[in-house]
């Protein structure tokens, strides 16, 4: 342990902070500031945003409450962690939600100003917390949060309320200096972020010092933590959150395709933000169309699509249920669309703030009549980059409809991405419709995939329309055996896409005792649990789906070369009900739909109760 | 479009319009006469065949685009205008028409009819109205007469129907007009008119569905009683009708009136003069309305034509100067935005 | 052999009989009357209307051919027949796109008076069948049916145009004096159709006693059939086609369960009958309400549900499809409605007038997030009035959406239906809620159903929606653990219907080498090929699933008493997957999607096949 | 509601119509303000708990239901006006309230809007219009002024407004208002007016956004510049506004224009007496398009009373008839009707 102004600093590896606190009270931005720092100096991170669905629920109370948890660590980590070491409780409603997530001695720093008596009875709380019993066997840090921010902005001319919403600058100087962290990411952001405003400037950097050095002199800390750099590849990195990384990812595939990017959607929670990032980027050619409901989304989104555009759609679990008409219409029209889906917690509105994978059947098979598309899931957050590339060159590539299915933790959370060289992208290559005396517009190639003539280029004049169409001409038939053959025909184009996808990749042995088969999300949380069981000698692997239908070509022989397989999913046992039904092969189901990402413990604990507590 | 694919080519005739499918209406259907008035229009407008784009929804009309020899799309029930609208947002320069019914357009597709028009979407939408679901054998439409009796209405049918020009004005359409599908020469004028037009142009045209609502226009339209039931609008013009123009519309209040200018009480300058261009709409209003009393002529014609920029323009402007303001994204650049730093 | 009036009279036990003609025929109504009649001389009989999509397409062109097929006997039946025994082709169009489809030898009756140049030409014939060879083999009648109809007919001052349009009574008439038909059924329907036009009345009776009696004078035919009636159970019957049945099974659901009933619903092939027919009950306190759109068919319909009644809504494919969001909405506040879908051939529009049973799934997984629902499926005609009631029953008793499938095939197709005695019909019991002051909107009684408390009611105020909720109280609750338990008892709810609905039954041995699972409108066939094979010899069994969601509690047991299971469906194997993912039981898929009922032969074919020939 | 549940109950007080559920908006959104007129004019009324029922769709606003102590339903995202549909053609004699946004009624739910207004549904619907997108954080809706920037409109959003009341108008609607979150004893005044109407009552409501958009209404109803900015109509009397009622607005031709009254050029003769009840709707549309004019007042109050049948009115009538006729059916009826033969 070294010592440092007085103070022990101790080494660790690996750290899981929650800063919690009321919905007003800057949480998400003091979280991100201290992910951003975090990641700047190379630790590997994960965060977890969870906010309330009111927009500003009444202060105080237990469900205004708004946390943003971040595991960070000199390791590689796949996940937002599964108790914090250290809560930062901006009011007793923060900490009395928080509490029984923490890790046994965890830290618990609260802002002992907001310990009124009315504070008090928002939360519910009988007896104040920090004065009964209730903490025992936490560490306890009660700081006066509210009152030094007070006397730190008292000159800056600020209202009682302005300095007020600064106090979540002092916890942030603070936990910097508790772990380490420099403060210069964060005066530059205020700087850029109020640049018209001095007086903000100077009161949100006065907070943040006066936090730092708060930490610095207090006896109330004793010891200081260092959390070395992760080894990571080299390169360049940001910080990525999934749905920025969804919308970036298309506007590369625009570039890579060297098609205008075409974005018909509706804000919906998580998914807005897609919506939201795309509509930055009108110097990149992309036009953001905000339609008055999910289905002139996708609908304009298919009329796009028809005229050569890269076209997509961005929603979540109701507003896939909306679309489903016109995702049929996509597909008997063979027209290249991508429908991201944010999921959510369902059914219905559900839990819209909290992250599932119940969405899986509905992609799918929620359309009526045979109505196959290709279903890709991202498994990250930076994943989310790639699959929307991935969706974007299936569905130019297959002439499909394809549905990128990512959800709200991945969405929201986020995690230092390696940025790929420009070299490392492959370009999408579109196919150019043969000459027009030769075309048809439904005629195919070895792939059974048809010509895409963009409509108004001159010599390929033509229709389509969501009549069963004879194959090659396209035009309405009703002829039976024709029907047959094309509902035939639309389920291997889509199957065929599997010559075109990579093998499913075990990540542990080859072969064995058990299997953890995941797909989407919880990449993170199986692959930490996987880790430690291994470390822990148990024989366990991970194959994780980001190709969903079709699955990779590999898939059966893999699951088949395990004694037992465990399916986890945050549903009812979705990609079970496919990996039953395809290979007749009995798996596991672990599943518990909470609204939130498995905890790597449990699933852990899982996989030693069905080795039998093996690990020889 | 682009005008280099205009150079050097001749221009076409209306059957060169034609994609040669046999036209699946019943005989007498009125879609056969606006098909027709659209082919002789898209030849007298100069269109190439891959310029127009012609969209529609679900009905019998909306077989329309299959029988024209340009690109087309026969969509889903209800969204026409919304795939209309990623069309021409997609290609600006390419005159988007869309052929739609009464239950397509004005019921299930109602949302997205009021959107196109508030957003003046830059798309023509020609509302084949038969007062009456065709496709699907005869059950009772968001237009057609209370207590008319059809397959879903037995005992008489209990909606107040739309106004389908109230309901355009209402969404702040720019462009309002109303032809007849008897009418040839009327609905090519006004279709010519609508294809000069930048942004919504909606146009109802009144259509006789022979099998399941044959004659509902006959009290307007028909030879015998057109010209008293039948108000031509004409921009500039005052409102005459009657076999001798002897007729005409004056305002009491808000309340028009039709006169007869024989009678000695009136003269040609007590009847209203049509503005197409009045920025108000209300006049456009006030003629709309007059469907609702079954003493005044239904107006056809122009209602309301006045020129903003459209949904189009204003995307493109935006991208243009964001563009300029920020040069145009590359992979590069998309790559290097952000919060980065480098681990070595 | 029979001799009467010169012919001879041969006793026939089966025939099917295929009406054709152009879109403006009639033939439509010509196939009914002569059901009807067929029906009240007490045969068995099963009918296939066949129309194009198009209202009226130009006169004598294949694709505007208007088709009914009819199959009748003294036997028990259950299809319309595989191939017609005799055809009535009203034009070549009609003979060109029948004659495929004939059985060998059939007899072909044709109007020679429209086997014009231009008839010809516009069907396509380079030379006149009748004429060459091409009908060799088949018994071919040329009549001159609009001659003659117009000769009949001269006096009645009716217009050419009229005439001409009465020629399908002439082809009626002389129908019935092929089989032997009594003309006094269809006179009367004539006196009461055109009760205000006498003209009318004249000239119908007049063409059709024409017809009569030039198949009794005429040398053409020089033998009579007869069909004995059916031995069929006592009773009183009627003629029913599937959605007649339907509306009036949810009639008598109404009046069985007290409630009234409401049904928000638009306009859809094949499934607009059932609103128009529902719109009739007025005097039944039946609301309907033709909606704007298929979303607010559904949603008023809960909105009903929610006050109380009995609330259904029709749809067919692609209107589920925009009904799934709301129908997730029914399933969290768990409220009792029924959506029927008629489905038709999809993908999107598809094939709006052909028949498909590719909704399986969407019906099953086609909502956001985890929404088991109830799905119970009619297997013919008349079996849509009970289904219409089971479906009404487990709604109104388990408080959860029901979707009742029915198919476009035995919608429009009828059969004798032997109407039940009142006191065959179970009441239905609608629990009353508790006293007010026990009241909570999400209590639970054994079968994990929460009390219906009307909206309106004094005392039982409430408010529900589509946020999860804390069971008992239906609070809304973001809780992890509520929302988990939420899941598994709406989940558990419907798995619970299963205690209340009938186990799956065998027709034919009990165990054995092959049972064929069907489901929905296929019975018929299934029926039909399963006795056939069973007449010569074959071991092969038949089950038929009316309930799917829950699966009678028999199902396993019942499948795995045989060595092979054969499951045909008319879509590319929905009903496959839930087996296979419920019981891992490998099934064999027979798939045909060709928009029509399976012909019992390709299916006897098909077992005879698995059997391996064996019939010992 | 039938009678007999009103006999020997005490009348009830707004805090009777509480929940007691925690309200969960923002401080200082207007929504507040709302439900506490809601729950004085429900009281006014004399409404017992169980007669109203409150349905709403998804938004901030939208959450209204659960904080009262009504029936209430909270539906999914547009579709208020279906639900409630259902449930006013099940509960004829329970009026049913509808609490919507923006987006909710104007953007997904346009639709059933329009439809609900065409068709008369005894239902009234209250807009809660804070042209913004509340729920979901700040996103532009079709009511939020063009150039807005917000979180989709990075550089401005391109779309132009619905002007709610025209579009109303448009549809036909028979009672349309319009009132403020800012002044309770005037929303009061308008939501005992509604509740009085049959048929479907729609209300514009100006509800202030504090977080994503406040002071969006700041230019027409904050205090020291309401009376010139605001006018309040009232039914038969002349349109005046100023802080002494010195202004008065004048038409010439259909263009109302603002005018003062001390300028000695008019007198209160010249100045237009609104008309609620006036059948053509003329003058209600000519007053919801002075909002798009900035130098006019907006108005608010009631812009058009009629009374027509309503849907339900319609449909319980044809019940009542057909019975009549045809007798109450019964399973025996229901069981013999077609064509029956006897097997024996
Ligand atoms: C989602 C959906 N709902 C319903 C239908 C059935 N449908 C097809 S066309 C139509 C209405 C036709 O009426 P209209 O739009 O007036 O066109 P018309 O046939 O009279 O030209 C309906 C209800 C459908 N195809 N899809
Ligand atoms: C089908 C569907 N689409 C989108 C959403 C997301 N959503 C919820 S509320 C809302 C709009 C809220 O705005 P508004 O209706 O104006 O209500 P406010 O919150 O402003 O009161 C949206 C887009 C949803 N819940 N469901
Ligand atoms: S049904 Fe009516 S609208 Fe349709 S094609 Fe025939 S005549 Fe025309
Ligand atoms: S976000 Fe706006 S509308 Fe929603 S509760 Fe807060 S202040 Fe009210
Ligand atoms: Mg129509
Ligand atoms: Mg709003």
């Amino acid at each position: 342990m070294e010592e440092e102004n007085g103070k022990e600093v101790e080494q660790l590896q690996d750290v899981t902070v929650m800063f919690a606190g009321d919905s007003g009270d800057g949480m998400q931005l003091t979280g991100s500031q201290f992910s951003n720092t975090t990641a700047l100096l190379g630790n590997d991170l994960n965060t977890l945003p969870d906010y309330p669905a009111e927009i500003r629920a009444p202060a105080g109370t237990i469900y205004g409450v708004s946390g943003f948890q971040l595991h960070f660590s000199s390791k590689d980590i796949h996940t937002p962690g599964d108790s914090p070491d250290v809560l930062v409780a901006m009011n007793p409603a923060a900490l009395k939600k928080n509490l029984p997530n923490l890790k046994p001695h965890a830290m618990i720093i609260v802002n002992i100003d907001a310990f009124t008596q009315k504070g008090l009875n928002l939360a519910k709380y009988e007896s104040n917390p920090i004065e009964d019993d209730s903490l025992k066997g936490f560490r306890v840090i009660p700081v006066h949060i509210s009152k030094m921010t007070e006397t730190a902005l008292k000159d800056t001319g600020l209202s009682p309320k302005d300095i007020a919403r600064s106090k979540n600058f002092f916890a942030l100087g603070m936990m910097y200096w508790l772990f380490n962290r420099p403060l210069e990411p964060t005066m530059k952001w205020v700087n850029q972020k109020f640049g018209k405003k001095p007086v903000l400037i100077d009161a949100n950097i006065k907070a943040l010092k006066a936090g730092y050095y708060f930490g610095d002199t207090a006896e109330l800390f004793t010891t200081r933590y260092k959390v070395n750099a992760a080894k990571l590849p080299a390169g360049k990195y940001r910080n990525i959150s999934g749905n920025e990384a969804t919308a970036m990812g298309f506007v590369a595939a625009s570039l890579l395709s060297d098609r205008e990017l075409f974005l018909g959607s509706y804000p919906i929670t998580p998914a807005s933000e897609i919506l939201q990032y795309l509509s930055k980027y009108r110097n990149y050619n992309v036009s953001t169309f905000q339609a008055e409901d999910e289905i002139a989304g996708v609908v304009s989104t298919i009329g796009a699509a028809f005229a050569g555009k890269l076209a997509i759609t961005s929603t979540s679990g109701p507003g896939l249920a909306l679309k489903t008409e016109a995702v049929g219409l996509a597909v008997i029209t063979e027209l290249p669309i991508v429908v991201i889906n944010v999921q959510r917690g369902g059914p219905s509105t559900g839990l819209p703030t909290k992250t599932e994978q119940a969405d899986l059947l509905q992609a799918m098979y929620g359309r009526n009549g045979e109505a196959p598309v290709a279903v890709v899931a991202a498994s990250s957050p930076s994943d989310c980059f790639y699959m929307a590339i991935e969706a974007s060159r299936i569905a130019l590539k297959h002439m499909t409809p394809v549905i990128l299915l990512t959800d709200g933790y991945i969405a929201n959370g986020s995690e230092p991405w390696r940025i790929p060289e420009v070299s490392e992208l492959k370009k999408i290559e579109v196919p150019n419709p043969p000459a027009p005396e030769d075309y048809q517009p439904y005629l195919r190639d070895e792939n059974l995939v048809r010509p895409w003539a963009a409509a108004g280029t001159p010599g390929y004049e033509h229709r389509i329309g969501g009549l069963e169409k004879a194959n090659i001409t396209g035009d309405v038939s009703y002829d039976p055996d024709n029907h047959d053959e094309m509902i035939r025909i639309r389920e291997e184009k889509v199957e065929k896409i599997q010559k075109f996808i990579p093998e499913l990749e075990v990540d542990g042995d080859d072969e064995g005792e058990l299997l953890v088969v995941g797909w989407g999300g919880t990449y993170g949380s199986i692959t930490d649990a996987v880790h430690k069981a291994r470390e822990k000698g148990y024989k366990v692997s991970h194959a994780h789906f980001r190709y969903i239908n079709p699955m990779p070509k590999n898939t059966e022989e893999v699951l088949r070369r395990f004694k037992k397989v465990l399916v986890p999913e945050i549903n009812k046992g979705q990609l079970a009900i496919l990996i039953r039904n395809k290979f007749l092969l009995p798996v596991i189901q672990y599943n518990r739909v909470r609204g939130l990402p498995f905890k790597s413990s449990e699933l852990e604990d899982k996989m030693i109760e069905l080795l039998g507590g093996k690990n020889d | 479009m682009t005008d280099n694919t205009k150079i050097n080519v001749e221009p076409l005739k209306p059957k060169d319009f034609s994609s040669g499918l046999d036209v699946r209406w019943c005989p007498g259907c009125g879609d056969y006469s606006i098909l027709s008035q659209i082919q002789k229009t898209f030849a007298k407008i100069g269109y190439q065949k891959h310029e127009p784009i012609v969209i529609s929804g679900i009905g019998c009309s909306s077989r329309f685009p299959y029988y024209l020899s340009t690109y087309g799309f026969h969509g889903i029930h209800g969204r026409a205008p919304a795939l209309a609208s990623g069309t021409t947002l997609a290609l600006p320069d390419h005159p988007v028409w869309v052929a739609t019914g009464d239950g397509d357009l004005m019921s299930i597709g109602g949302n997205h009819f009021i959107h196109a028009c508030r957003k003046n979407m830059d798309i023509k939408l020609l509302l084949f109205n038969n007062r009456i679901y065709g496709l699907t054998k005869g059950q009772y439409s968001p237009t057609s007469e209370k207590g008319k009796i059809t397959k879903t209405s037995p005992y008489g049918s209990i909606d107040y129907p739309f106004n389908p020009i109230s309901l355009a004005l209402g969404s702040n359409a720019t462009f309002v007009a109303r032809t007849v599908d008897r009418e040839p020469k009327h609905m090519q004028q006004i279709f010519e008119k609508a294809s000069e037009h930048k942004g919504t142009a909606f146009i109802e045209i009144f259509q006789n569905c022979v099998i399941f609502n044959d004659g509902a226009f006959d009290d307007v339209s028909k030879k015998d009683v057109k010209d008293d039931h039948m108000l031509v609008l004409e921009d500039g013009q005052p409102m005459l009708f009657g076999k001798e123009k002897e007729k005409g519309i004056i305002l009491d209040g808000f309340e028009p009136k039709a006169v007869n200018l024989n009678d000695g009480k009136y003269t040609i300058d007590d009847v209203i003069v049509h503005h197409e261009k009045d920025e108000s709409g209300i006049l456009a209003f006030i003629l709309a309305h007059m469907t609702d009393n079954p003493n005044l002529p239904t107006p056809v014609g122009v209602f309301r034509s006045i020129r903003k920029q459209t949904y189009g323009e204003a995307l493109q402007e935006q991208i243009k100067n964001v563009t300029e303001e920020k040069g145009k994204g590359t992979l590069e650049m998309l790559l290097s935005e952000g919060n980065i730093w480098e681990v070595n």
